[in-house]
């Protein structure tokens, strides 16, 4: 049988199963999109897939409720292990006024829920990430108790923020994760034309705090070092660069064709390293998982999806006037 | 002559610069083996190799910034912005520096590059995937700012940006790409940046527009003719600085005066139109000087009776031109 | 009432404020110990401590961008731009971010922040140290950009910046800070956003500005009035979104519109000023509207005739109101 | 006798004495610009006092005529070496028309002239750094052979663009040399507050490239650096990032006044670490200068600041109406 490696890092078997669920919830949630974008239904995903590991490894380690997040498009898992509902996320991705993230607003992708601790975020990439910083700033001049999460791709820790932002909060010692989900592409550009170094958890030297990599496939890792990272954090040890390897396992979003950039032979073996069979596989060979509790989740998913899907399909649109609201603070 | 559309001119006004002069170079976030995230750059990698079609790292202010270094050295750089919503990284660069090293060296250095970017909406692009950006950009001396609204001018105007010796933003309707279609020669041309272009003749009424609304203007013209009344379309195609005569001459033919653009209305550049007219020419005016532009609301929503709200179509031109007609 | 500078009425309000209110706090360059470049944050560091009073890296984006995050938790920021020159690479935390939290989350967030910056010339600043940036920003709906011209209104609206629940920029003209002086009461006052000021009642004409450029139109309209010549000068103070309605009422008054500002004429926000009036109360007019407004040059020479060439005062806009009055 | 250093650097007397009246005229035309500003005759000075040794190591090791630079407000021995006079600095000082840096339209400091490939520099700091980028792939693009410096402070090493800037070089293994002068203040901003890493140097970790900490006040040191980064670059070997920890001998610039924030103390322990004295020792000491030459340098300098400072204040200001040329090409 397989090493338990969940128990030494805390974990029960009830939390690791329901890690599971998470993990495969938002790669349900997501294919469906695939599915409905395909069929004309909705006009734009844009994927977890390949990803959900990290996300929901690293969102284990916060704590709900408390903590806060200022995550990127691609972390649909994240913000489900957050509270965000599929419902939700269909919700966004049909653009109809009950979605929390933006009331249809924005295109999928683009979380933020106050009730739930997650900055509402925009397109251009890596803005977020010097307002975790501040949310962090303003947790330490209150003496709050929590961490700030920020995440993004490695393509955007090219960014004038990423460094502005890592630096300011170096300095300050601020309670913040920087999460780099690496996945080798941003867009249609290799990792070797973004970047000369080989690990972006490097560039945490330039800022004086520690920054670490790790196998973004595997959840226990991701929860580890991001659990360390937090507790460092709460100590005011300052922030943590935590680089997570991952894979892209779709095109960049609904609108890309990465045929032309990449080859089937690299996404295949990218397919191999899928860390939800993987996990899977981990849960069932050391017992925390039985097969029929497998089955039951997978159902339970699919009928979540399934409603979800229904619901913000139904669901109306915004009256078209409503486009001026909120533009100022209404009385 | 060979009907190509907005997006191809594009292309091949690309294409053919880099032919003729070695010095031109394009860089940018995926302009390589994808063509760009809207295949503008398509088969240039093939063509031109890695070393003048550069996949730059994504990081907007390094590509406009090293595009100045290149371009203040002699190289003739074509930056593409992905999308015009995300150039404000690249606002330091592009005003800051762009925009002055030719004044503030007194002429000793110039900074002849081009910045290519798609704005604009409806294409379910949402916030951050539709914005008019232009009018950030139409109070810089030193800058010249084009948008054009068919594949000809597209052509014409980008080769011209090209050979400029001066730094060119250069907007792209995203809408337009697919959607106009329309004649350009095959020989080599280019058009004068600087200069509007009436792109219908007329003497009831003057409507200036630029990009994707001047078509619905032009249509709405059309539909106005059958109804007997008569408009002087003008597209203003670069937008800083302006082509005063050309507005003023436009705007006294007719007396009426109506502007159009998908751009917010408070702050866009029509506001500028409509004040050198009423400098320059306002008691040549018999009504006044009307705008319908986008709501002065962030930009446009992604929910799709939103985003319809925002956009102008045919119809809402047809029904403002109409109003000014009668008034 | 108490007589102080333009700049002791910025370091009151900002004193003030964060007594009343414990989650303002100041962040920028040298803001601390040295109490910014031009002293507006004095001894602010010794009242309020190191952990209210944030000497930040040199990053502006970052400064901005912190700012954000710390106002959407709750935090009530006052970011310094040491001037306003360097505002560029926070024009994408600016527009992209601060001005659009409230509209993207449907009313989920909102970003109560104030971003100060010395803008304009005649300090022998040159072409970096002295320029007008308000065109950039007027033309973002979600922000507001507030420019006052007197110690009064300094305070009343920074204050009114502070308590303010949207992001609002707040422009103070760095020639004014010393120079120019007036009452301001010592009880808690505030000032609306969004309201312009008629600072001199008259008949003839109407001049509009605001920052410096008010200053001289004021002294110009006393010696008018010397002439018999009445002038009705009001203060845009708020640039944006502008106040229409006393925009239109005041053109509509005298029927002749002048608009004076230091920035660059093509796209400086007299162009708004000119199309509001052109669009609501063109057959009020007696005279075309005329702007003077400093040159459409990058920004102002560091030698001295080059910069008095493109710096506006008195005698300019003297002559810009008589030429008017006598049309 | 103390050991000589330079000659192991393949340095002859006759260029170390050249390197030391560079670093003795630099000081001396920054000292004359503050009386002049002192006495109302110039608005504006910013001083490269306590930087000479640094910038003219670092010129010394590049190639006039053929390398280019993009250098900082405060590289005035840098641009002399590189041909800049005293004069052309002084008639800048003074805003004239002659002056080649701007023709008196920007502050002193704003380096710029194509004949000595000084490209034009701005007050926003680091912008010139991607400048240098650009021109450094341009030498690549044409197969030519040289490299580019580019300058800053510690503290404009916060910048986004300095960040996104050495990306780009690293990935495309750019000639070009970043060369940052760590004086420890950002105008009254002390180093901790502006960045929690020891040495700007490590920041090159982070983009794949070599990063050397050098002792600013050694000209001999800086030029070896500088040399070795030069060879590297030519050798397609990439950039290199270089910090010289050097003093700020004086206030920020004219407009600043540095007691409130920097203690007597200090300053006069920096001053004790002055470049020129210890140089001028140096030189005598190894008898690389005689106390007769030495002499002789510094009435030449003398002369040389009087000339250009009678000069450029006696030159006629431009006309008015000049302020409108040159927004575009004019035909
Ligand atoms: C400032 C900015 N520039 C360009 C884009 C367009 N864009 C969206 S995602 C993306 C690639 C991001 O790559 P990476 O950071 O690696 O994240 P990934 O998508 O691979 O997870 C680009 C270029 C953007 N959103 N923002
Ligand atoms: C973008 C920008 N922000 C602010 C300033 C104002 N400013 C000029 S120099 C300076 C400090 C620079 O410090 P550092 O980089 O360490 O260089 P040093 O002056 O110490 O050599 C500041 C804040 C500026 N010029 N540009
Ligand atoms: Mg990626
Ligand atoms: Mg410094």
């Amino acid at each position: 049988m397989a090493e338990n490696r969940h128990k030494a890092l805390g974990l029960t078997d009830e939390q690791v199963v329901e890690m599971y669920y998470y993990m495969l919830l938002a790669r349900k949630v997501d294919e469906r999109q695939w599915l409905l974008n395909r069929a004309g239904k909705i006009p734009f995903v844009i994927s977890c897939q390949g990803q959900e590991a990290a996300q929901v490894g690293a969102a284990f380690a916060l704590k709900k409720g408390v903590d806060y997040l200022c995550p990127y498009y691609r972390d649909a898992a994240v913000v489900l292990v957050f509270g965000m509902t599929p419902r939700d996320l269909m919700l966004s991705a049909f653009a109809k006024p009950e979605d929390p993230n933006s009331g249809g607003r924005q295109m999928p992708g683009h979380f933020g829920c106050k009730r739930l601790n997650i900055l509402t975020g925009s397109s251009p990439v890596t803005t977020q990430v010097p307002h975790a910083v501040g949310i962090a700033l303003a947790a330490k001049m209150q003496r709050k108790n929590f961490v700030v999460y920020t995440s993004f791709g490695e393509g955007s820790s090219n960014q004038g923020d990423f460094h502005e932002a890592a630096n300011f909060a170096g300095v300050h010692k601020l309670p913040v994760i920087f999460f780099c989900q690496n996945n080798k592409y941003a867009i249609s550009v290799p990792l070797k034309k973004q970047l000369a170094v080989d690990s972006v958890a490097k560039r945490a030297v330039g800022y004086g705090f520690t920054g670490v990599s790790v196998d973004g496939n595997d959840p226990l890792e991701v929860y580890r070092v991001v659990k360390e990272a937090r507790e460092r954090a709460l100590r005011g040890e300052g922030p943590t660069l935590i680089e997570a390897v991952v894979n892209r396992l779709v095109p960049h979003s609904s609108d890309d064709d990465d045929r032309t950039y990449r080859s089937r032979e690299e996404l295949e073996e990218a397919k191999k390293q899928d860390p939800i069979p993987r996990f899977r596989q981990y849960l069932l060979e050391v017992g925390a998982m039985t097969e029929a509790q497998e089955k039951e989740i997978a159902q339970r998913v699919q009928r979540e999806v399934d409603e979800a899907t229904e619901y913000a399909e139904k669901a109306p649109y915004a009256e078209p006037e409503s486009a001026l609201k909120y533009v100022y603070a209404e009385k | 002559m060979p009907v190509i559309s907005y997006i191809e001119a594009v292309t091949q006004a690309l294409r053919e610069e880099m032919r003729r002069d070695e010095r031109v170079f394009v860089l940018g976030e995926d302009v390589g083996k994808r063509g760009g995230v809207f295949r503008a750059t398509m088969g240039l990698i093939d063509e031109f190799g890695e070393e003048r079609v550069i996949d730059t790292p994504l990081a907007e202010s390094a590509i406009v910034g090293v595009a100045i270094g290149a371009a203040a050295y002699g190289m003739r750089p074509v930056a593409e912005i992905q999308f015009a919503d995300f150039i404000h990284p690249a606002v330091n660069q592009i005003i800051n520096e762009a925009a002055k090293m030719r004044y503030r060296s007194n002429n000793d250095w110039h900074c002849p590059i081009v910045i290519r970017a798609p704005y604009g909406g409806g294409v379910h692009g949402a916030l951050y995937h539709s914005q008019s950006v232009e009018a950030l950009f139409n109070s810089t001396p030193g800058l010249k700012v084009v948008a054009p609204s068919t594949p000809y001018d597209v052509k014409g105007l980008l080769k011209a940006a090209i050979r400029d010796d001066d730094p060119v933003l250069f907007f792209e309707h995203k809408r337009c790409y697919r959607l106009i279609k329309g004649e350009v020669p095959e020989e080599d041309y280019v058009l004068p940046i600087g200069k509007a272009d009436i792109k219908r003749e007329g003497e009831d009424i003057t409507v200036f527009s630029y990009g994707l609304a001047l078509h619905f203007c032009l249509e709405a013209a059309e539909r106005l003719a059958q109804e007997g009344i008569s408009a002087h379309v003008v597209d203003l195609r670069t937008l800083y600085p302006l082509d005063k005569e050309t507005i003023c001459e436009a705007a006294a033919k007719t007396g009426k005066v109506l502007i159009v653009h998908e751009d917010n209305k408070e702050g866009g550049v029509g506001g500028e139109v409509a004040a050198i007219i009423a400098e320059e020419v306002l008691f040549d005016l018999d009504a006044p000087i009307k705008r319908l532009c986008g709501p002065d609301i962030p930009a446009m929503p992604y929910s799709p009776p939103l985003e319809k709200f925002f956009m102008l179509n045919t119809d809402k031109v047809y029904q403002a031109m109409k109003e000014l007609a009668e008034f």
